[in-house]
């Protein structure tokens, strides 16, 4: 079982992959994701993740509320988009 | 109604995109109106050295659909074309294409105004200018935020 | 900032103007708007044959020049151009085609739609339609001089 | 001396021609004008080119109120204009 994050832009850089792979029980909660990714690659992430500036994706769809994670789900985090 | 999206590196041609259009269309539409973005040179008097976007493949192509639905709903369209390039672009260079025809000449220009500020804001791109002053990821201003709500609150 | 109008009976290449507009402007103008208009080929459910567009030499010139005046006044524009046809057209032949150039999209976007609304209630041109339910002389629509009032009673 | 007017689009085929020449001294007045015109082409036309959704022209420049015509001055009457 394996939740994938994706890290997109300045978010990316300052994490400095744009992949990470969590085996195992998927998290339950987004907050539960943050407390993973950060134990992995870095403490201050978590803070950093839920910026309010900081969009989530799961599925490619934005997330509203806090949704649980399945086993091959891809969850993206987002700093502000611009396109155009 | 034909909804295009593509998201592409290579540059693409405007001419021969507005006459594949007009040719599928054969006088059904009577107004097509166009929107270019283009890289500029300066920002801010500081030397633009390039234009670095970036994308999510499928989240990207998605959040596009979406305008394009919601620009469908609100006017009558016969057809509308988004080309999004991506990558490292120089001043001058062509970044989105938008394209749209109608019957009449209001939906064309008003819709094409819609999918050209929506897409500032909801379109999921980022975009890291280097200019002579260094780098910087730009986000949407509130001048396009203004315009975005300008949009949701507009009873037609 | 460069005004370009054309009167003339032959076809227009949009690709070519608008690359021809690009390479002048190089990276100076960010945003590129434009809209053309094409012979439909129904109205009101009559099939159209042909339109036939006439005008008055030199002075439809100045009609124009005095649209592309009240644009560049009201908004900061790099480059406008606007070609029209007359002559015999069928239906899905291009009639007019409007081009603006700016630094910033709104005022791109906003002049270029200002343009073509104004061409419909102040340009010097006649368009007699023939269809199968006979020919007729076209004069502009309420609707036409409605939009004209908004430009005017709008404050930007 | 000589005064040209001309006649556009569905007033052009009502008069049956696109240009008239009104040779002599100009005109004093638009009415004035619109009588020699009648005189030459037919007395209906008074009317027809008084109406008001026909507007007039002056060398290129449409007018307000009631010029003075002097030689060489091109009149244009024109039926509603549309362009795009």
């Amino acid at each position: 079982m394996a939740v994938t994050v994706r890290f997109f832009a300045a978010l990316r850089e300052r994490v400095g992959r744009d992949t990470l792979t969590i085996e195992g029980v998927p998290p339950p909660s987004l907050h539960a994701l943050r407390l993973c990714i950060g134990a992995r690659l870095g403490a201050d992430l978590v803070a950093a993740l839920a910026a309010p500036e900081i969009r989530v994706a799961l599925n490619h769809e934005f997330i509203h509320g806090d949704p649980a994670f399945s086993d091959g789900d891809e969850v993206a985090f987002m700093p502000p988009i611009t396109g155009g | 109604m034909s909804h295009a999206i593509r998201i592409q590196q290579a540059d693409f041609d405007v001419g021969a995109e507005w006459a594949e259009l007009q040719r599928q269309l054969a006088g059904r539409a009577g107004a097509m109106a166009s929107f270019c973005g283009v890289v500029r040179d300066q920002f801010d008097a500081q030397a633009i050295q390039d234009l670095e976007l970036e994308h999510y493949p499928g989240m990207t192509e998605r959040s596009i659909e979406a305008v394009l639905q919601r620009a469908d709903a609100r006017w009558t369209l016969d057809a509308t074309l988004v080309i999004h390039r991506v990558g490292c672009l120089r001043p001058a260079e062509q970044i989105v294409l938008v394209m749209t025809a109608a019957r009449h000449r209001q939906a064309a220009l008003e819709s094409c105004a819609f999918i050209i500020d929506s897409l500032k804001t909801e379109a999921v791109f980022w975009k890291r200018e280097r200019s002579t002053s260094g780098e910087r990821w730009i986000d949407s201003t509130s001048a396009d935020h203004t315009r975005a709500a300008r949009w949701r609150n507009e009873r037609q």
